[in-house]
């Protein structure tokens, strides 16, 4: 693992804190709109998927793993696939 | 071996023809009921064959293999038949498909309840621990399964040419609405419409119970629903 | 061999050791201990309501107390029971099967099995009258804190079983001996990876409902609630999302020891080990968007019922597979017939009684007089009596000579599979009759029913179950004396007590490698 | 180390069944005896923190690493998960959140979709071909509002919890820092591993206040409590489970502080779990914040 941080000397964590907290102000700032609620939501949902894969991609460094998307597949994709449905199946399915 | 497979077939033979002889001297009281009976000697067949096949199976190979020495590791071989293992996954998909598709029609029938139109709409409501009925757009034509004075069953009649819709919900706990000659039963949930369309029903008697653990006194809601 | 066995045959009179062991071998019998200590408990509570049913009308029992008993029989056996023998002969069987000294987490392992004990306490103290399904308004509504302590006892279990699956999963990652890759690891352990993913996905569910019913009932939340918008079917809902999984999490383990037991008594490999394998792997995939199935007379539109009945249906597929598999094992075979084996055949009889009639209740037409009638109860009480319990008995007296360096008594452990088996068909079928003759479940008194034409057979065929019942009763009541009996008293037990070629338990590094080296033929 | 030769260990039955006097304080908590329940449940995080600190402690003073604590002699590369090393436990444990999240945060909005016209649910459901009016919620007040037909965002805060927002993201940088620091080998120094992680509980326990600040708020000034609808109860549910989550990754926090401070820490994978944990709890924010309080 050390040998793997020698090579990364400088992750753009710094970056990606700016990039969230602009997200952020623009989330919260595109509700002030007053556009209707159901494009809202769509807007707002994006970014905060663009915002939870940059934790994921770069503080909890998922990125830079051997083997990136396994990680991600198993331990996000696959469990919110399984869990997707039994949440959303009983009231709107 | 030839006569125990002689047997066994005779077993199963006279089992099935005593499943199919109890099925056609039963006449079924209504639609429900009849699809029920239906499917359930179709099932009941098949699940007949499979389970004496598994035992017959089981038997024959143990009888056949049984020997009480150890053989050592290296003799033991490992037995593979892609052949088979496929063919034994398709016969079971063919057959859970056909059973899924005879199932399906009266599926959609009990589920498309609500949409149709039927002479009389009943609301029965549960409660804790008796049924209430009332003729939807009639006043005062509410009444409860139970006597309280006298404990006896007050029977809801109906008549035979007459359709009618039941409108099932509760107004305390989860009932459920359960009439086993009937051939259904649908839970009495509170805040929430379950309906039940019901035509042609021979004439007589039938059991109202519940279905759905409701309190102390489950066992003993009465119910009686009156054909004639 | 020899000189080991001493050292752990009287391992728990030390009390030291009973509470803080942190051998996988040690834990896993306390796992067992503690499951047997349930079972005769629940059973007892399980034969006062049979012999209350063994006449129609009012017998000894009272009505509310009856419904107390059902409640805790059925959760501590699925708790308490069969998920902890699960978790215990994973404890025991696992680190010998892929060659491990110890589970990943030793101390862990001893964490989850002690907190077990305060969630089987919290369980049995509530004895609430509510089935063991908890539907709400009726849960609710309740006073005291009866179900406020099967909540929190089935929170605290949940914990545990998730620590318990962490572990596994760690183990079988990380601890198989070299050599031993994924596709050469036998089938038992693959099982308990199976039930660890599941225990691991599914409990956060039933954690979720629990604490929303908790909430509900202490602070007044509204999560079920007609007059806020939702809908006691709600929880129903949650809760199955767990309580349909859970069922595989009691199967799996025990689909595993079969597989071990047949293949190591027939002397031969498991016929079709990769599609027993996909098998399980299907069977826990759809496990989880199956859970409608108990919820098509609650709802009948709405979530659309044929999608329930179709997926559960596609479980029918491996079920099957996985049966004549298990047959065609023997195929071939030098079959030595002992106790554990019967058992194994006992299981797959108990699976495929319990799958035909499952794949009934799940035929909608038919569900809609089954459902929540005897006939249910029949079913799955085949499936985890007749299946699950069986192959767990079996693996109790397979590895019994290694838990204890004494072998049971064989006359008596054939009694009791004899009494158990018969017991079990008698029960159970007859349950599945009544069931098609239209007594529901949880009913104290049939006497009510005097009123259907079958009136006659309602009451014989519950008196056959009662009987039925009693001889399980018997049977187990064997069990267990042989249990102890042969644990003091027993003779000592050779080094491999069956004579069978690879115990894998028993296994040398030789046999290891030839195992490991072995080709398949066609 | 005789303990561990006889494979037996004091304090993990004393943690096991410690659970019992959690459970003692939940069903005093749902007889209302709030007092009763704290204390209880405080006493069963004395004994957990109690074990945790005996156990490094021990560590602290033995020079080879613990057996448990190194990956174990047996141990092969798994060809598929064996890159994760140590820390595979947190992503398995991962999995089971992702799970538990999905859920809470999934059957909430769920119930909103159904109640809130505004959503546009019935429009889309309407071009998918799904049941537009679900059979299983018959009777909806109209849209995702409380007792007194408040929507959300009258009801609640937004700039404080914009602030936050800000907060936790802001520790999420913290804690990769001291990971980073974590991994050069620097644990005591002034930007060293320890002062971030010190940092990063620091501002964890803020985000905590604040939240506790804004609950009694709603609960006192705006009468909005868990029996507010639907709407009440869900808001309750993910905020306190997330709440209950920061709280015990606060605690680890401190845990590895103090492991960094008594000298027990030989590598940085502890930090490095501890991070992926907090991170993740970062995550379930951010949704938890668009979902709920945005939208």
């Amino acid at each position: 693992m050390t040998e793997e941080t020698h090579e990364h000397p400088s992750r753009p964590y710094f970056k990606v804190l700016v990039i969230l907290a602009v997200l952020t102000i623009i989330e919260v700032s595109v509700t002030y709109t007053g556009i209707s609620e159901a494009i809202l939501l769509w807007i707002l949902l994006s970014l905060a998927f663009v915002k939870a894969n940059l934790v994921i991609a770069f503080y909890m460094h998922v990125k830079y793993e051997p083997k990136p998307w396994l990680l991600y597949t198993i331990v996000f994709v696959l469990p919110f696939a399984l869990a997707f449905p039994m949440a959303f199946f009983p009231t709107v399915g | 071996m030839n006569k125990l497979r002689r047997k066994s077939l005779l077993f199963v033979l006279g089992f099935l023809a005593l499943i199919n002889g109890l099925y056609s001297s039963i006449a079924a009281p209504n639609d429900y009921r009849e699809k029920y009976d239906e499917i359930f000697k179709i099932q009941l067949i098949l699940s007949v064959i499979i389970i004496i096949m598994v035992l017959v199976m089981a038997i024959v190979l143990l009888r056949k293999y049984k020997s009480n020495e150890a053989i050592s590791p290296k003799e033991i071989k490992v037995f593979h038949n892609n052949k088979l293992e496929i063919g034994w996954t398709l016969v079971a998909t063919v057959l859970v498909l056909y059973l899924f598709f005879i199932s399906l029609p009266p599926t959609e029938n009990f589920a498309a309840a609500n949409n149709k139109q039927a002479d009389v709409t009943i609301s029965v409501i549960g409660h804790q621990f008796y049924w209430e009925f009332a003729i939807e757009g009639v006043v005062n034509s509410s009444f409860t399964s139970l006597n309280f004075t006298t404990g006896e069953i007050i029977p809801l009649v109906l008549f035979q040419n007459t359709t009618y819709l039941l409108k099932v919900t509760s107004a305390d706990v989860i009932h459920s609405f359960f009439v086993p000659e009937l051939g259904f039963k649908v839970d009495a949930v509170p805040g929430h419409y379950n309906y039940v369309y019901l035509e042609n029903i021979q004439k007589g008697e039938y059991r109202v119970t519940c279905a759905e653990y409701c309190g102390v006194n489950h066992y003993n809601m009465p119910g009686l629903i009156k054909v004639v | 061999m020899a000189t080991e066995r001493k050292t752990t045959s009287y391992w728990f009179l030390d009390y030291k050791k009973f509470f803080g062991t942190i051998d996988h071998k040690q834990i896993g019998m306390l796992y067992m201990m503690f499951s047997f200590v349930n079972i005769v408990f629940a059973g007892l509570l399980a034969l006062i309501m049979r012999a209350e049913l063994y006449n129609p009308g009012k017998d000894f029992v009272e009505s509310r107390d009856w419904a107390g008993y059902f409640t805790v029989h059925g959760t501590v056996m699925i708790f308490f029971v069969v998920m902890a023998m699960g978790a215990g002969l994973g404890n025991y069987l696992v680190p010998k099967m892929i060659g491990a000294r110890d589970l990943y987490w030793p101390r862990w392992n001893n964490i989850a099995f002690w907190m077990l004990v305060p969630a089987s306490y919290f369980v049995w103290s509530s004895m609430a009258p509510i089935g063991w399904t908890a539907y709400p308004p009726n849960a609710i509504v309740l006073g005291g804190d009866k179900v406020d302590r099967w909540l929190i006892g089935l929170i605290l279990a949940g914990t545990s079983s998730v620590i318990g699956a962490i572990n596994f999963l760690l183990t079988v990652i990380y601890l198989r001996r070299p050599g031993l890759t994924w596709k050469k690891l036998d089938l038992f352990t693959w099982s308990i990876v199976f039930m660890a993913f599941i225990q691991l996905a599914a409990t956060p569910v039933i954690t979720i409902g629990l604490v929303m019913e908790f909430l509900a009932r202490s602070l007044g939340a509204t999560y079920f609630s007609t007059n806020a918008g939702s809908s006691p079917l709600f929880w129903q809902h949650v809760f199955w999302s767990y309580s349909h999984p859970a069922v595989y999490i009691m199967i799996l383990p025990a689909m595993g020891l079969t597989s071990l037991i047949i293949s190591r008594f027939s002397q031969t490999e498991v016929f079709g080990k990769v599609s027993m394998i996909l098998s399980m792997a299907a069977i826990t995939l759809l496990g989880f968007i199956v859970w409608g199935h108990h919820n098509f007379t609650a709802s009948p539109n709405s979530p659309p019922g044929w999608f329930f009945t179709l997926t559960t249906f596609l479980i029918a597929i491996p079920s099957g597979i996985k049966t004549f598999n298990w047959l065609l094992t023997m195929y071939k075979g030098k079959i030595v017939v002992d106790v554990p084996f019967l058992f194994a055949i006992s299981f797959v009889l108990g699976f495929v009684l319990g799958g035909v009639t499952g794949v009934m209740v799940n035929t909608i037409p038919l569900d809609l007089v089954f459902h929540d009638t005897y006939f249910v109860v029949g079913h799955f009480h085949f499936i985890i009596i007749g299946g699950a319990l069986s192959a767990v008995s079996g693996a109790i007296y397979f590895i019994y000579s290694d838990m204890t360096g004494r072998m049971y008594n064989r006359k008596l452990a054939y009694a009791h599979y004899i009494f158990w088996v018969i017991g079990y068909i008698l029960t159970f079928g007859s349950m599945n009759v009544l069931g098609a003759l239209g007594m529901p479940r949880r009913y104290y008194d049939y006497s009510v029913l005097s009123i259907l034409p079958n009136y006659d057979m309602i009451v014989l065929f519950n008196r056959i179950a009662t009987i039925g019942a009693f001889m399980q009763g018997i049977a187990f009541t064997i069990f267990v004396f042989n249990f102890i009996y042969s644990a003091f008293k027993g003779e000592l037990a050779d080094e491999k007590p069956y004579n069978i070629a690879i115990p894998r338990l028993w296994m040398t590094d030789e046999e290891w490698e030839q195992l490991e080296n072995m080709e398949v033929m066609h | 180390m005789e303990e561990e030769h006889e494979h037996v260990s004091g304090m993990a039955p004393i943690v096991g069944l410690s659970f019992a006097v959690t459970g003692f304080g939940l069903l005093e908590f749902s007889q209302g005896n709030y007092a009763m329940a704290f204390l209880l449940v405080g006493i069963f995080l004395a004994v957990v923190v109690g074990s945790v600190v005996k156990e490094i402690k021990k560590r602290s003073e033995t020079v080879e690493a613990h057996e448990d604590e190194e990956v174990p002699i047996q141990f092969k590369k798994d060809p598929i998960f064996g890159f994760m090393g140590k820390k595979l436990w947190i992503w398995i444990f991962l999995i089971s959140e992702v799970i538990f999240f999905t859920l809470i945060i999934g059957l909430s909005f769920s119930l909103r979709l159904v109640v809130d016209e505004g959503l546009g649910y019935r429009e889309i459901a309407k071009f998918c071909g799904l049941p537009t009016d679900s059979n299983l919620f018959g009777l909806y007040p109209a849209g995702w509002v409380d007792q007194e037909g408040r929507a959300p965002h009258e009801v609640l805060d937004i700039p404080l919890t914009t602030l936050n927002t800000f907060v936790l993201i802001t520790s999420s940088y913290t804690m990769v820092k001291a990971h980073e620091a974590a991994e050069k080998g620097d644990f005591l120094g002034k930007w060293g591993a320890r002062n971030y992680l010190l940092m990063t509980a620091g501002i964890g326990a803020t985000f905590l206040s604040i939240q506790v600040f804004e609950y009694v708020s709603l609960i006192i000034n705006e009468n909005f409590t868990v029996q507010s609808g639907l709407f009440g109860a869900t808001f309750y549910l993910q905020t306190g489970f997330h709440g209950m989550h920061v709280l015990g990754g606060i605690i680890m926090i401190l845990f590895m502080v103090y492991k960094i401070q008594s000298g027990a820490m030989k590598d940085s994978s502890d930090v490095e779990i501890t991070g992926l944990y907090w991170h993740f709890i970062d995550v379930v924010w951010i949704m938890l914040f668009t979902l709920v309080y945005l939208v």
